[in-house]
């Protein structure tokens, strides 16, 4: 493994990154809003690296629009198809947490973890 | 089957444990149903009864008896030798003699019934003592022994004579415990506990762990040692023998403490054998501990003024010239151990009597109150000079012909440094002895100036005390003045076992 | 075709319908259609053992009749089918078991929500068993991740909510991370159904290429999997989720869906990797490490709460380090020692759960220690049921957790470097286990002092008062005795199970 | 309900009893755990020893209970679990594999469980608490070493010499001696070996038919009774013998004789001082067990035969001071031997048996624990036997100093005091009396007993 070989593959190295970044912020970000930013941007960079191993260079996207074409002029659709899954599921976990995020906001005016955590405690619930 | 041992064992024992059987209803139920009188008529019957069966036994030839096995195939086994059969006539005289004193003694005490109970069932333990065959019988006799002379020690049942009993009742269990140890081991190396002379060690299987089985023979001597109070288990004599009344302590140093020398004699005579021990770590040091015993002892009683716990401070001492002698591993010296064994026991025996009298007859305990007795009670005082010269070993008394032995044994033994040391701490301890014994004489007869404020009537005891005492102070006497066949006696004895 | 192979395919469509169909029926209603799709399909899936253990071989069901490598694929072994019945059988006896709280804690309005989750996270737990597909698994996957948190957050307070959010986002950590390691797998091999690669894999680690992609991929999943089944240390949500959600859901939650992932990581072990490669990898070392870890410290957690239903949560990260423990052995036996306590602990952590339950009932909703004292004599077959469980979590013979107790440390006696710390661990825990649970056990047979709390918020409950609590306790009681006294069966069905799987 | 009881507890043990004379040779397998581990039931000598021992002792125990529980409530829950622990009892002795007395054992620590905490005091509560994370600490180290059996061994049987194949141990024979140890330590935990010792004073909150029987008999025994079967019957002696394991173990056996005698002497509490007796009686058994001959195999159970006896004996003298004045320390019973003369006869009687008096029980398996060890020639067993002498003494101090303040109160004592104490009714004497007999029989006619146990 040598730098050639990262610059060559620059792409997947960026959704590596970015998946990290998502993660990170994931679990550590204190808010839940910036959680959240932290899941769609851990999401979107598996969706980057999953498009990327679909994608081959100087392929149309495989969307029949004049009569199918051989085999060759697509791409593979599975990625594709697969990422549009993923977005599903993502959009709809994003919808939940956020509606979650609404709920806890109503009951404790705050967006941070820790502090709710804080005030459960004092609730001695 | 033999009846006779049977009868001489059980007959004492069963008499006794009628009589506290009876003592032991008679306390819960609370009311009296044996009068005193009937009592005492019971115990001298069964009392002469008993010795005398006992004489008869022990004389009449040779004689063994094996009841059922108590472990295995190690039966409960009686056979009368020389050495039991002496033990047997020591015991039977003291507990004779003690009896028709104590008849007259216990009546201040109180609780007879219990008394004479356990005399009679003591008697009938140390004559099993004397007779067993082997070391588990003996053992097993042992601490019968120990356990039934311990209710003697608290007889008057106040928390003084508590603590001395227990603490007589632990020293005494600590050293059969250690006799039990050694017998155990022993029971490996040798080929059977049967008493023999000489010794029943398979050398063959003793091969490689002489270490270990001598520590074990020590450890024997140790045990047994603290019955015959020789250092360090020895302070429960001093402990135990002033609570005590007088007759119980008379025989607690007289024949018990002897009892603690038969078990060491059989043990290393008739078990391990003398050749084993001989010019071993063992010799030495159970020399050195018998000598600083007999040092000791009387340096002790001599600063001790209670006259009971002088007394036996001089039991301690005493007792530790009989196990030198053993010690020496010599036939002479074994043939002194023995006969200071007889005439000890009478002395000692005669001492705590006449010790008793002085409490009996006037509550005195402290040898400074004693003076002028000569006046008061002369016969008991030329007793006590005629005891104390005898244990001082003056002759002609028995006590001279018994140090000689000893002295003579050490002199021959040819061990380095103790065949001059031991009769030069002999003779050093006869000083004390004269030291702490004959002040009592002195003053008894010459009270001197303070003579004048007491009252010096003549207030003899009755004469059931008094003839005991005369018989034990001939007894004493007469073991100097014609020895020879005593002498013969143990002499055999020690040939036996030493050849 | 049999008519019974549709069976899986049935059930799983079934419980996913039946979800939007409680949506417009009311809550009674909803309860009455789940009861029954837990038992038709619970039906089914014992029909399909029968078959299957018929047949002796697994059978393929092709979804739309198209063959891989286009089709989805269904596939059913032993295994896969007594799976399915088994957690139906929980999940009946869960829901019934927490009727009662269920009227009592949800909002009128909101009863068919509740059931509309159960119904998803069946389908989904039913679709992680069942489905070929890697992609697939992970779709169902975020689906019972979601009904998951549906039913924690639906007893609405602020507990709920925070346990429910905390859920999710250890959760979704676990699901991306399972997903990117699906997407290393895929850009690997090229395949998604896991028969196919399979065989992929075994001809990269024939040819030694890839080597370290595919580690990295088995790494990502089983960390995934680990997150979302609370393996020590990813255990911080359980205890609140656990905890504070109302006692049906706490039931499933333990003992379902954490075993569903279990399951999933089984099967990704031997369906899509090949257990050979997996225990040459390092991977189940780092798993065996931390289900070590967790069997210790979970215990500790366990004996500081003061808290009833904490407590049997934090019991489950003990427990469910065992389980990673017998995986991270690396041997067949050790993978059957490991389903085996998915099955044992599922029966008992439900029962545990519902029986506490019972034991608070009966001390005026209290779930504290001193408030439950005498609880055992109040509510008389709660008490009994709490220290079957207890007896069983602490491995006493007869009950179930003695039977996996065994078959761990027997696989363990053989191996070389594994067997000190894992026999010592289990003797540790079993230790650890018998204080806490011991300790609950004789306080809830401990009289309370008069005039205390305790003594004033208890009330005495007749077993007629709770029929389905009572039913459901009565059956994970047998169910836990039958674990644990006539084991042999079903080990022999695990192994048999494992062997269909190559 | 007492009569069924007692009615019930006598017919099992006329079955153990008809069972024990005409033994079959055949086992018999109750149900099957897995593959080859079964619940299965066999009669040999040492197991009919024990089987034999609880089944005279339990109706005789019952008899006692039946009076001492009117004083205690919840008689009927008491009678439940003392009934249960029978069963179990015997399920031990009679155990042919070391997965069915494992099985049993675990029970048996849960049944006398809800006994101990009997009077559901504070105190009780506690010491349940106590006792059952001993017991079940104590099994999960037992349990590796079954464990190991199963894995290495031929069968899980129980066969005397072991069952271990050399041929899987291999090179690991340190391993398997390190496993020897736990389990040794998990299965003595049950017999109070040092460390392990504190739950038995506690457990004596419980009430006396319970402290007798089980704490100072049944329950402690199994523990002894496990160990002589892993020991003799699962490892065999001959891996052990002269190795580090033997060593440890030995040790730590020597030290909980000393040790359990010395917090016995000083204690105060009557029942917490029999139970730190039964400490050290308890090595004593061990320390047979430990010496790894058959000598000391017979030893040992002729021990815990006798001690059984004797211990039993002395709680119940303890058990009817208790029920007739409530009266619990040491210092309280001046002069109690002549209101209470038969418990305090049996008394005197246990004490000297206990301390190892020739011609009571308690010396004959002294003995013969004592020749075994100097027949093991290893030196470590000699310093066992000095403990054995040592604690002996410390027992005769311990029970003696009782013995001689209940006869011998000192003369300024008041007798009115304790005017209105008198002995109990036959239920509570009879057993004693019983007890006194067979003490006296053992001690003078041990040959048939020891032969039987040396020919095992």
């Amino acid at each position: 493994m040598n730098l050639t070989n990262l610059m060559n593959n620059y792409v997947e190295a960026v959704a590596m990154i970015l998946f990290g970044i998502g993660f990170t912020n994931l679990l550590l970000q204190k808010n839940l809003i910036k959680k959240i930013v932290g899941l769609n941007i851990m999401d979107t960079a598996t969706y980057l690296f999953l498009a990327l191993k679909g994608y081959i260079d100087g392929r149309k996207a495989p969307v029949v629009v004049d009569g199918v074409q051989s085999v060759e002029t697509y791409i593979n659709p599975i990625p594709s198809g697969l990422v549009l899954t993923g977005i599903v599921v993502s959009v709809s976990v994003t919808a939940l947490m956020l509606s979650l995020t609404i709920r806890l906001y109503r009951r404790y005016h705050t967006l941070d973890l820790d502090e709710i955590s804080t005030l459960l405690r004092k609730e001695g619930k | 089957m033999d009846i006779w041992m049977m009868l001489s064992v059980a007959l004492p024992s069963a008499a006794g444990i009628i009589l506290l059987a009876v003592s032991f209803l008679e306390h819960v139920r609370g009311k009296e149903k044996v009068s005193v009188k009937g009592l005492y008529v019971y115990t001298a019957a069964a009392l002469i009864l008993s010795v005398a069966l006992a004489l008869y036994t022990a004389w009449s030839g040779e004689r063994s008896l094996t009841l059922f096995t108590l472990l295995d195939q190690i039966p409960v086994f009686f056979r009368i030798d020389d050495l039991g059969r002496m033990f047997v006539t020591i015991v039977g005289i003291a507990w004779l003699l003690t009896g028709v004193y104590s008849f007259v003694y216990m009546k201040r005490e109180g609780g007879e019934k219990r008394f004479f109970g356990l005399y009679l069932l003591l008697f009938g333990v140390l004559t099993g003592l004397a007779f067993s065959g082997n070391l588990i019988t003996m053992y097993l006799f042992y601490e019968m022994m120990t356990l039934v002379s311990m209710p003697m020690v608290l007889h008057n049942g106040s928390r003084e004579a508590v603590m001395a009993s227990l603490k007589y009742l632990f020293y005494s269990l600590c050293g059969a415990y250690g006799g039990l140890f050694g017998i155990v081991f022993l029971y490996r190396y040798c080929d059977s506990l049967t008493f023999r002379p000489g010794g029943t060690l398979n050398m063959a299987v003793v091969q490689g762990h002489e270490g270990i089985l001598l520590a074990a023979v020590f450890v024997m001597i140790l045990g047994f040692g603290a019955k015959a109070g020789m250092f360090p288990l020895h302070s429960w004599l001093p402990t135990a023998h002033p609570v005590a009344p007088s007759p119980a302590s008379a025989l607690l140093s007289g024949t018990i403490v002897k009892f603690g020398v038969l078990a060491m004699i059989r043990t290393v005579y008739y078990i391990v054998g003398p050749a084993f021990v001989r010019d071993t770590w063992v010799q030495h040091t159970w020399m050195t501990l018998t000598l600083l015993t007999v040092f000791m002892g009387s340096m002790l009683a001599y600063r001790e003024p209670v006259l009971k716990k002088r007394l036996a401070y001089s039991t301690v001492s005493q007792v530790s010239y009989i196990l030198f002698g053993l010690s020496l591993l010599t036939p002479d010296a074994m043939t002194g151990a023995l006969l200071h064994t007889a005439v000890h026991a009478f002395v000692k025996c005669g001492l705590f009597l006449t010790a008793g009298v002085f409490l009996h007859r006037f509550g005195y305990t402290r040898v400074d109150q004693l003076t002028g007795m000569g006046k008061k009670v002369p016969g008991i005082l030329w007793c006590y000079t005629i005891f104390a010269l005898a244990l001082i070993g003056i002759p002609p008394t028995g006590g001279f012909l018994s140090k000689w032995y000893l002295a003579e044994g050490a002199l021959s033994s040819g061990i380095p440094v103790f065949s001059w040391l031991g009769p030069v701490a002999l003779l050093v301890s006869a000083l004390l002895t004269a030291g702490y014994l004959l002040p009592v004489t002195i003053k008894g007869f010459f009270p001197g100036e303070e003579a004048v404020s007491l009252d010096l009537s003549k207030e003899e005891p009755s004469p059931c005390m008094l003839i005991p005492l005369v018989i034990l102070a001939a007894l004493a006497l007469f073991l100097g003045i014609l020895p020879n066949p005593l002498i013969r006696y143990v002499g055999e004895i020690a040939g036996a076992v030493l050849s | 075709m049999d008519f019974v192979q549709n069976f899986p395919f049935m059930s799983i469509i079934l419980s996913l319908f039946s979800g939007p169909l409680s949506s417009i029926l009311s809550g009674k209603w909803a309860k009455r259609v789940n009861t029954a799709v837990i038992v038709i399909i619970g039906i089914m899936s014992a029909c399909v053992l029968g078959y299957v253990t018929g047949t002796g071989e697994e059978f393929i069901y092709y979804m739309g009749h198209f063959p891989a490598p286009w089709g989805n694929e269904i596939r059913v072994g032993e295994l896969e089918a007594f799976m399915a019945l088994f957690f139906c059988a929980i999940m009946l006896l869960s829901m019934l078991g927490g009727t009662k709280e269920r009227l009592t804690q949800i909002e009128d309005s909101k009863q068919n929500l509740y059931y509309i989750m159960v119904n998803l996270l069946l389908c989904s737990l039913l679709a992680l068993i069942y489905t070929n597909d890697l992609f697939t698994a992970y779709v169902f996957v975020e689906i019972n991740t979601i009904s998951a948190c549906g039913l924690i957050m639906i007893r609405q307070n602020g507990r709920t909510f925070e346990a429910a959010i905390r859920y999710m986002i250890m959760s979704l950590l676990g699901s991306g991370l399972l997903l990117l390691g699906i997407c290393f797998l895929y850009s690997v091999t090229g395949h998604l159904l896991m028969s196919n690669i399979q065989q992929q894999v075994q001809l990269l680690a024939a040819s030694g290429e890839y080597h370290i992609p595919l580690l990295v991929a088995l790494g990502l999943m089983s960390v995934g999997l680990a997150i979302k089944s609370a393996l020590y240390p990813f255990h911080s949500w359980l205890p609140d989720a656990y905890g504070y959600s109302t006692v049906s859901s706490a039931a499933i939650l333990s003992s379902l869906v954490s075993k569903g992932y279990i399951f999933l990581l089984i099967k990704i072990f031997y369906r899509v990797i090949g257990f050979e490669i997996v225990c040459d990898s390092k991977v189940i070392h780092v798993l065996y490490v931390f289900g070590i870890m967790g069997m210790i410290m979970g215990s500790v957690n366990a004996i500081q709460e003061n808290n009833i239903r904490r407590m049997i949560a934090f019991s489950s990260v003990a427990q469910i380090g065992y389980i990673y423990m017998g995986l991270g052995l690396g041997t067949e036996a050790g993978v059957v020692a490991s389903v085996y306590h998915v099955l044992s602990h599922a029966a008992t952590k439900s029962l545990l759960f519902v029986a506490a339950s019972g034991l608070t009932d009966a001390s005026g909703g209290k779930v504290r220690f001193e408030d439950l004292q005498g609880a055992g004599y109040r509510h008389r077959l709660a008490g009994i049921a709490f220290t079957v469980g207890s007896l069983s979590m602490v491995g006493l013979p007869m009950f179930s957790g003695f039977i996996s107790k065994l078959l761990f440390s027997q696989e363990a006696v053989g191996h070389n470097h594994k067997m000190l710390p894992t026999l010592i661990a289990l003797a540790v825990s079993t230790v650890l286990n018998a204080v806490y649970f011991m300790k609950t056990v004789i306080t809830i047979y401990m009289p309370a002092p008069k005039d205390t709390e305790a003594d004033r918020q208890g009330r005495n409950i007749a077993m007629a008062e709770q029929p389905g609590k009572s039913v459901a306790l009565i059956c994970f009681i047998i169910l836990n005795l039958m674990l644990g006294l006539s084991s042999e069966p079903i080990i022999h069905l695990i192994q048999n199970g494992l062997e269909m799987f190559y | 309900m007492c009569v069924f009881i007692e009615i019930c507890a006598l017919v099992n043990s006329m079955l153990v009893f008809l069972l024990l004379r005409n033994p079959p040779a055949e086992t018999l397998t109750v149900f099957r755990f897995t593959g080859n581990l079964s619940v299965t039931f066999r009669i040999d000598g040492m197991g009919s020893l024990f089987a034999g021992m609880a089944a005279f002792l339990w109706p005789l125990a019952l008899l006692y209970s039946f009076e001492y529980m009117k004083h205690e409530q919840n008689e009927k829950s008491f009678f439940l679990f003392y009934v249960i622990t029978y069963g179990i009892t015997l399920g031990i002795a009679l155990a042919e594999n070391i997965l069915t007395m494992y099985f049993f054992f675990e029970m048996l620590s849960m049944v006398t469980l809800p006994l101990i905490m009997h009077s559901r005091t504070r105190e009780a509560i506690l010491a349940s608490r106590s006792y059952l994370y001993y017991m079940l600490g104590g099994a999960a180290f037992a349990f590796i070493g079954m464990i190991f059996i199963l894995t290495y061994g031929t069968t899980s049987s129980f066969v005397m010499g072991g069952v271990l194949d050399p041929g899987k141990i291999g090179d690991k024979t340190n391993l398997l001696l390190f496993i020897y140890v736990l389990c040794f330590c998990g299965f003595s935990v049950k017999t109070a070996m040092f460390p392990f010792s504190s739950w038995l004073p506690k457990a004596g909150v419980a009430p006396t038919p319970v402290t007798a029987l089980l704490h100072a008999v049944a329950v402690v025994n199994t523990g002894a009774f496990a160990a002589m079967r892993v020991t003799y019957f699962s490892f065999g002696t001959e891996l052990l013998r002269g190795t580090w394991a033997q060593n440890v173990v030995m040790t730590l056996v020597i030290i909980t004789i000393v040790y359990g005698c010395s917090r016995a002497l000083k204690e105060t509490h009557i029942k917490r001082r029999l139970a730190w007796s039964t400490v050290g009686n308890l090595s004593y058994i061990l320390f047979g067990v430990v010496l790894m001959t058959p000598l000391g195999l017979a030893g040992g159970m002729a021990h815990m035969l006798f001690h059984s006896f004797m211990k039993i004996c002395s709680f119940f003298c303890a058990g009817a001071v208790i029920y007739q004045t409530g009266r619990n320390y040491v210092h309280e019973l001046n002069g109690f031997g002549w209101k209470m003369p038969k418990v305090f006869v049996c008394f005197t009687v246990t004490a000297f048996a206990l301390t190892g008096v020739p011609g009571l029980c308690g010396f004959v398996s002294k003995w013969n624990l004592c020749k075994a060890a100097v027949a093991s020639e290893n030196p470590l067993a000699y310093a066992g036997v000095a403990a054995l002498m040592i604690s002996a003494l410390l027992t005769a101090i311990y029970m003696l100093t009782i013995v001689v303040r209940a006869f011998f109160p000192g003369r300024d004592f008041d007798c009115e005091t304790i005017s209105d104490v008198r002995d109990p009714n036959w239920l509570m004497i009879l057993p004693l009396v019983v007890f006194v007999i067979v003490m006296f029989c053992f001690g003078l006619h041990s040959g048939p007993v020891i032969r039987f146990l040396q020919g095992n």
